[in-house]
């Protein structure tokens, strides 16, 4: 092509996604999926040890996914089968938009099913339905940090894990228990991975802590704001901080069950009917509530 | 970067992390274009300015691998990556960067090429991480005393190196040993 | 001036005037050797403690054009593939052994640039002088 | 018998450091502080031993590196040069045993050992009383806390069991169990001070460190402390390094005592011999003002 | 049952985005230009690339126009576009004593070898609403512009280079000299790469501060004005000014520039310190992208803040003032709440039932023994 | 058991211009085990200097203090390292002062039973009994048994301190007017209670002030001049 018959723009250079045809598979630039894929692989040698990483700017904000996004757009394959979960939900909104834009710049098919899927994105839960080696979890965390209830400086925190010097984490819990009588960390309560590392397992609800334990599924680890990426590698000793006395619990569903499958194992959600003041229960996971309304109705 | 090349790396890194997650199962890699340059595929989806790399024994690849790939040439106290040909001597090993408590991440990989890779009886038994139980790793042409310096370099976890195992050809195979891992031998 | 320094008058020509630039190789034969791209540069600033560090990067665009074998390179600010592959050209002509036609019709061009981007710098140049502020010195100091 | 522990060459500077720091400081200059290069020599190749069961003090006025000393051994601060022994066989020290497998009496060079494997050792063997309960205790944590704070970096599990230790070391030191889920911010200084001490000797140390413990105390109460630590010495048969600029600390409770001045060991002995027959001009000038 | 959207959030999601770009069109005016933004809105668009880290006016002004004036989301998505752009080199680095000036003043001295140059500011103007520009149109543009060149002398060589003024107080041994701080680095720092480690390399606290938020930038430095610190800073110069963009020609390997790039930099002198003895001034820089003198100055406080030995205050320990300056970051997290957050609430509720139980428990405990 | 060959003491006070002051010279002399030898001489002469660079208090100047030890065999108490001086002297040789040297809120009882308990196994009950028969001997009323000797008379004290010094029967004693503050009905106790510890086969060198006494205990006198 002659030089004065150039066009004005790059094609294919467009921000605007919705138009855009020539974008890079996995979106991002070869070099930072190169160094995530590098820590990526630290990660899975270290179990529960989180590697820092160059996080990079994704077009969905900090704090809503970014770490995981990087993460799976590093390793996606064309022919993975993609679900996106938010609190459980496949059409959590955050959940669509993440899964809208990964399809778009990997061409990947979508599924709400967990046993059909490679690679499952996730904010705040695990899949009620057991995963295999197969298929790979990748969750979205905001804070990497389990010391960081008992410390709020990076440089401390990372004196603690370089030293194992755990035992203010530890304080934390027995304090909780002379203070309440029970230990009070809700959702993402620190394990201990593979006898080494404290670990923040995200915001998971207890409930889907065990299933972290010797598990067949690797589980990868991704916080784009605080740049750290980790990782529990399959069948790794996941073990929540309990005492011989004051054992690990979960979210108690005794005599509950969902209102919309039956289901009376899996992790329910509370929600209250304005009009008429009572309370009712759903299945977490969307997409273990209708596999299992299919079979039911079938 | 073209998209074809992109995406085999994207297919490749998966296979690599299969194996890092599962250390002592053998996978089959795509296949590369020649066998000659089935390091540089291999390593493509890893490499980039960023690392400093050291070529142990193999001249032919260590000059391929410089062209083909943008990482620097480092000494072997500085590497991120150390490739081990055939016929390479690895005391060089001896001072390689296994990381610091703070920051273990900073422990090289090692990547040894070897003649071949099974699994099953008679081969070294690994157990920890990633492994159901115990597995059973055969590596032939890897020289002797390898595995009990890897066993040193890794006797401090966190501190350590992670190592990858793979046979140089168009239809490779990997494995791998990453510092978590203990080894034991039948 | 240079070549080199002719060149990156291109950087701030009007868009206009890098329209007349490129019609002015337009019966030349030029190859294209790299395409313009967009992408971008770090910039590295000096500290008052004389420690590098990066502000921030800056959208460039670069090009590479070949004029009888000899490849001229280009580079400018922004989103610009024309302005990019106009300056490319020219640096290929200027970096070229001979003094060729096309070479003096650029250089021409570019000379009469210079001297207008000299008359806009005076005139901001002089509104920012009037900026000054004035210490007389007190009489007899 | 064999000493315990072995300290030779220990050195501590803060800076650069030149050729010329030796030379230039010590007693015999009365500092510290290199005037060629500015570094501080806190510490300067010191060498002793300390035995099993043994309490030896270490006097000298603020600055002499008394405290500089503690905090090396205490593994708070990174020695410049020198090396720390511990007897592999001692009693009570199986983790000693257990982390050191070579052959020999001796462990390695603790010093040299990696903040890990320097913390676990901490965790195993040694005990820390400062002079400012602040170093030493949570003040917003209970006092059973504090106490099950060192239990839990030993491995401890079990809320009732570490409950069950942390009262019998409150009545130990004298504490009303009854207070043991108060914060030690509710505390007087010398009810903070025998928390401090629970707290050092809740994983049955083999060495502890008293750095100026009865500093800054009424001398009643600072009476009262004492008597805990002679009781509690005997008791668990404990090697103590007593850091104190008192005279009437040490002699109290050491056997041995060491001056330091300047950041050296100017002077050693039996307690009584430093008193009465001092060697060194500066103990001399130390024992006639203070006796 | 609507509640529990298993099905549905993808066609919400899309009208919002259509939602929210029809407020920006619904009302009667024509649609705004981007060069009109880009030229108008000078100091906005100046604000968005230095926090987000990307000189491009162009796409920093279209980025503005489309985040309908929120310059958080302006920055971010410029933030956002940078990550998709292969990098293509780095510059040598550029002295700021090779700036062309437009602006340059000090508050340390009265006057200063090459004058205070008031340049383009607003400080002097009055604040006060200029209802005329209500009335702005073609017609009162060139009258102000012909008005403005009538009476210059345009003859008037104008030095486009100034002598700083730290390197005065340097030369008489007034001020902490270059190698003042720790030792010299081997390679820059680049945190877009390798993430924040502390204590952190000169040269990354100063990347990580130039792309700061200027807000957060300004709070911070604001409570180390106030008494949070007390660093005592004067003003010793700031410039607003072009850095030339300066690489090496791939081919001829002679320097190559590219564009001139607008910057402002900021010096301040601050408490002295007696460093081998002899107390000297100690200095606090800053440099951003575009003209942003707010930002700059605060930049230079919390660079010589954070600098403090022992630190005592928020502003003076460096990773507190590193982590939470980055606007891009904060405002994610802060988003992020608007996320549903129903799970882990839910596991909130469950722990407190459960401590409310023991609570209760207790006291019925209590009030037995009691009544035995 | 004991000879000591040409001791000389010297205190240097550096800090009064370098004074010296020679506080004995040449004593030298032998004791046999079981033996019992008296110093004696003017006051000043250095008898207490002897005792206590005996005990290690005092750092001989020069000269030999060699001691046939139970646990070291032959030593030379001048030189011999401060730790082996500790534990003969926790195993061996006691020290009796004319001053009890007071340990704030130690009860009398305790004072006595501390050196017994501390040493060869003996236990709670069996010490008790020792310490308490051994100062109801000493006639310390059994009311302040349990009372802090701060607050006692010094002839009390002084009859604590010997207790003490006696109870765990050390093998080598050294006697620095251990009676000086007495009443003589009291120093006829110590007396018998020495000659029993003889009997018993300890190695005794003392000062006393009254030569009679000396004479009437010691089996031999050294002179220092």
């Amino acid at each position: 092509m002659p030089l004065h018959e150039w066009p004005k723009r790059n094609d294919g250079q467009e921000n605007d996604l919705e138009h855009r045809v020539g974008y890079p598979f996995g979106f991002m630039d070869e070099g930072a999926k190169k160094e995530i894929r590098r820590a990526i692989l630290k990660a899975v040698a270290i179990p529960g040890y989180q590697v820092p990483y160059g996080s990079r700017e994704m077009p969905i904000a900090r704090g809503w996914g970014t770490g995981g996004l990087q993460i799976t757009l590093a390793l996606i394959r064309p022919d993975d089968i993609l679900k996106v979960i938010d609190q459980g939900c496949d059409g959590s909104v955050n959940a669509v938009n993440i899964k809208k834009f990964v399809a778009k710049v990997a061409g990947v098919t979508v599924t709400t099913d967990t046993a059909t899927a490679t690679i499952i994105q996730t904010r705040h839960r695990i899949p009620e339905e057991r995963m295999t080696d197969q298929q790979i979890l990748v969750l979205q965390v905001p804070y990497p940090e389990a010391l960081r209830e008992v410390e709020p400086s990076e440089m401390e925190t990372r004196r603690m894990h370089a030293e194992a010097d755990y035992s203010r984490m530890w304080l934390y819990l027995y304090e909780d228990i002379v203070r309440y009588g029970e230990i009070t960390i809700s959702y993402r309560y620190p394990v201990t991975v593979n006898g080494r590392y404290i670990t923040d397992p995200s915001p998971i609800p207890r409930w889907d802590v065990p299933k972290l334990h010797m598990a067949d599924t690797l589980f990868l680890f991704g916080a784009g704001r605080e740049k750290r990426i980790y990782a529990i590698p399959p069948h790794t000793a996941v073990v929540p901080l309990e005492f011989e006395d004051h054992p690990f619990r979960t979210e108690n569903f005794v005599g509950k069950s969902c209102a919309r499958c039956g289901a009376t194992d899996s992790f329910l959600d509370e929600v209250i009917d304005n009009i008429q003041g009572v309370r009712s229960f759903f299945c977490s996971d969307s997409g273990y509530c209708d596999k299992r309304r299919e079979t039911c109705s079938r | 970067m073209d998209a074809e090349r992109t995406i085999r790396d994207h297919l490749t890194f998966r296979i690599i992390l299969a194996a890092m997650s599962h250390p002592g199962k053998v996978y089959r890699l795509p296949e590369f274009d020649k066998e000659e340059t089935a390091v540089v595929e291999l390593l493509r989806c890893l490499l980039d300015n960023e690392v400093g790399v050291t070529v142990v024994g193999d001249p032919a690849l260590e000059s391929d691998l410089f062209r083909h790939t943008e990482c620097r040439q480092v000494s072997c106290e500085e590497a991120d990556f150390i490739i081990i040909g055939s016929l390479g001597d690895s005391t060089a090993l001896t001072g390689c960067k296994v990381g610091s408590l703070e920051y273990p991440d900073g422990g090289a990989t090692i990547l040894y090429l070897v003649d071949g890779l099974s699994e099953g009886e008679g081969g070294i038994v690994l157990s920890g991480p990633g492994v159901d139980d115990k597995i059973s790793l055969r590596i032939s042409g890897l020289a002797a005393g390898e595995l009990s310096r890897l066993r040193e370099l890794n006797s401090e976890f966190p501190l350590g190196v992670d190592a990858m195992f793979f046979v140089r050809r168009r239809n490779g195979r990997i494995a791998c040993i990453p510092r978590s891992s203990r080894i034991g031998v039948n | 001036m240079n070549g080199t320094d002719l060149t990156a008058l291109i950087d701030t020509m009007d868009e206009e005037r890098v329209e007349l630039l490129l019609q002015l190789f337009a019966d030349v034969e030029l190859t294209i050797s790299t395409p313009p791209r967009t992408g971008l540069m770090m910039l590295a600033v000096h500290d008052s403690f004389a420690t590098a560090f990066y502000p921030g990067e800056i959208l460039v665009t670069e090009a590479r054009v070949i004029y009888d074998g000899c490849e001229g390179f280009g580079m400018v600010l922004g989103e610009a593939p024309r302005r990019a592959l106009a300056r490319a050209a020219a640096d290929a002509v200027f970096r070229y052994s001979d003094a060729t036609q096309v070479q003096k019709s650029v250089r021409a061009c570019l000379l009469e640039e210079a001297a207008m981007q000299k008359t806009r710098q005076l005139e901001n140049g002089a509104l920012v002088a009037a900026t000054k502020v004035n210490f007389d010195l007190m009489p007899g100091a | 018998m064999q000493p315990l522990i072995r300290i030779r060459g220990l050195t501590k500077r803060f800076g650069s450091g030149c050729d010329r720091c030796l030379d230039a400081t010590g007693p015999e200059h009365d500092t510290n502080l290199c005037p060629h290069c500015g570094s501080v020599l806190a510490c300067n190749d010191l060498s002793f031993d300390l035995f099993p069961g043994e309490a030896l003090g270490v006097v000298g006025e603020s600055g002499s590196g008394k405290s500089t000393l503690v905090r090396l051994l205490h593994f708070e601060w990174e020695a410049s040069a020198g090396s720390m022994e511990v007897h592999r066989s001692a009693s009570g020290a199986h983790q000693v045993a257990e982390m050191f497998p070579e052959d020999g009496d001796y462990s390695k060079n603790l010093l040299a050992l990696s903040h890990f494997q320097k913390r676990q050792m901490r965790n195993a063997l040694m005990g820390i009383v400062y002079q400012n309960p602040h170093l030493g205790l949570r003040m917003g944590v209970s006092s059973g806390g504090n106490i099950a704070e060192r239990l839990l970096g030993a491995g401890w599990r079990n809320i009732a069991k570490m409950r069950g230790r942390a009262s019998e070391l409150l009545q130990k030191t004298e504490i009303p169990v009854e207070r043991m889920d108060e914060p030690p911010a509710n505390f007087s200084g010398g009810m903070q001070q025998r928390v401090q001490i629970a707290k050092a000797l809740s994983n049955n140390p083999l060495i502890l460190f008293l750095d100026e413990v009865t500093t800054g105390l009424d001398l009643s109460v600072q009476a009262r402390v004492l008597d805990l630590i002679r009781n509690l010495r005997s008791e668990f048969n404990l090697s103590m390094l007593v850091v104190s600029h008192d005279l009437g600390v040490i002699n109290l409770l050491c056997q041995r005592t060491m001056v330091m001045k300047a950041g050296h060991i100017v002077e050693d002995g039996l307690t009584d011999q430093i008193l009465q027959d001092p060697q060194h001009r500066y103990t001399q000038l130390l024992v006639a003002s203070q006796l | 049952m609507g509640y529990v959207a298993v099905k549905g959030g993808n066609e919400a999601i899309e009208e919002a985005c259509r939602l929210f770009a029809y407020e920006r069109t619904k009302g009667v005016s024509p649609p705004l230009g981007v060069d009109q933004i880009r030229e108008q809105l000078y100091l906005a668009v100046d604000r968005i690339m230095s926090e987000g880290a990307l000189y491009a006016p162009e796409l920093a002004a279209l980025a503005l126009k489309q985040a309908a004036g929120d310059t958080f989301e302006a920055s971010f998505m410029l933030r956002a576009f940078r990550a998709t752009q292969q990098r293509l080199g780095y510059s040598l680095p550029a002295g700021t004593e090779k700036m062309r000036v437009v602006r340059r003043i000090s508050s340390a001295f009265k006057d200063i070898p090459g004058g205070q140059i008031l340049g383009s500011t607003s400080d002097y103007t009055l604040r006060l609403l200029d209802f005329d520009l209500l009335g702005d149109d073609e017609a009162r543009r060139s009258a102000f512009r012909e008005r403005i060149f009538r009476h210059l002398p345009l003859d008037v060589e104008v030095p486009q280079t100034f002598p700083k003024v730290i390197s005065i107080l340097r030369r008489e041994g007034l001020l902490e000299d270059v190698m003042a701080v720790e030792q010299r680095e081997d390679a820059i720092a680049d945190i877009t790469r390798h993430p924040l480690t502390f204590p952190a390399p000169r040269s990354a606290s100063l990347q990580a501060l130039a792309r700061g938020e200027t807000g957060g930038m300004l709070t911070l430095a604001y409570s180390s004005m106030r008494g949070y610190g007390n660093i005592h800073p004067t003003l010793g110069e700031l410039r607003v000014g072009y850095l030339p963009l300066t690489i090496r020609h791939p081919l001829s390997g002679e320097p190559y520039v590219i564009g001139e790039v607008k910057v402002t930099e900021a010096e301040v002198l601050a408490r002295m310190e007696g460093n081998d003895g002899m107390p000297k001034f100690s200095l606090g820089y800053g440099l951003c992208f575009g003209q942003n003198e707010i930002k700059a100055i605060s930049m230079a406080i919390l660079d010589r803040s954070t600098r403090t030995k022992t630190p005592k205050s928020p502003a003076e320990d460096q990773e507190f003032v590193l982590y939470h300056t980055d606007g891009i970051e904060a405002m994610g997290f802060c988003n992020h709440w608007k996320l549903p957050h129903y799970v882990d609430f839910l596991s909130d509720l469950d722990r407190l039932r459960k401590s409310q139980e023991l609570a209760q428990a207790a006291t019925r405990k209590e009030s037995t023994d009691a009544a035995a | 058991m004991i000879t000591v060959e040409k001791l000389t003491k010297t205190f240097t006070l550096h800090i009064l211009g370098e004074k010296k002051i020679e506080a004995c010279r040449d004593v030298s002399f032998r004791v046999p085990p079981g033996g019992f030898l008296g110093l004696a001489g003017p006051s000043g002469a250095g008898k207490s200097t002897v005792l206590k660079c005996m005990y290690r208090t005092y750092l001989a100047g020069s000269g030999a203090i060699r001691y046939q030890s139970a646990a070291y065999g032959m030593v030379d108490l001048a030189t011999l390292p401060d730790q082996a001086v500790i534990d003969i002297r926790h195993r061996e040789m006691g020290y009796v002062s004319q001053f009890l040297k007071v340990i704030p809120r130690v009860s009398a009882l305790d004072v006595v039973m501390e050196p017994i308990l501390s040493r060869n196994g003996v236990t709670r009950d069996v010490a008790r009994k020792r310490a308490v028969s051994l100062l109801e001997r000493l006639r310390i009323p059994a009311h302040l048994l349990d009372a802090y000797p701060a607050t006692f008379s010094g002839g009390e004290q002084q009859r604590v301190n010997i207790a003490r010094a006696v109870s765990w029967k050390p093998r080598l004693l050294l006697l620095d007017e251990p009676t000086a503050s007495l009443d003589q009905d009291s120093v006829g106790i110590v007396l018998d209670i020495l000659k029993e510890l003889r009997q018993e086969g300890t190695t005794m060198i003392g000062i006393f002030h009254d030569a009679t006494l000396l004479q009437s205990v010691t089996d031999s006198v050294y002179h220092i001049d």
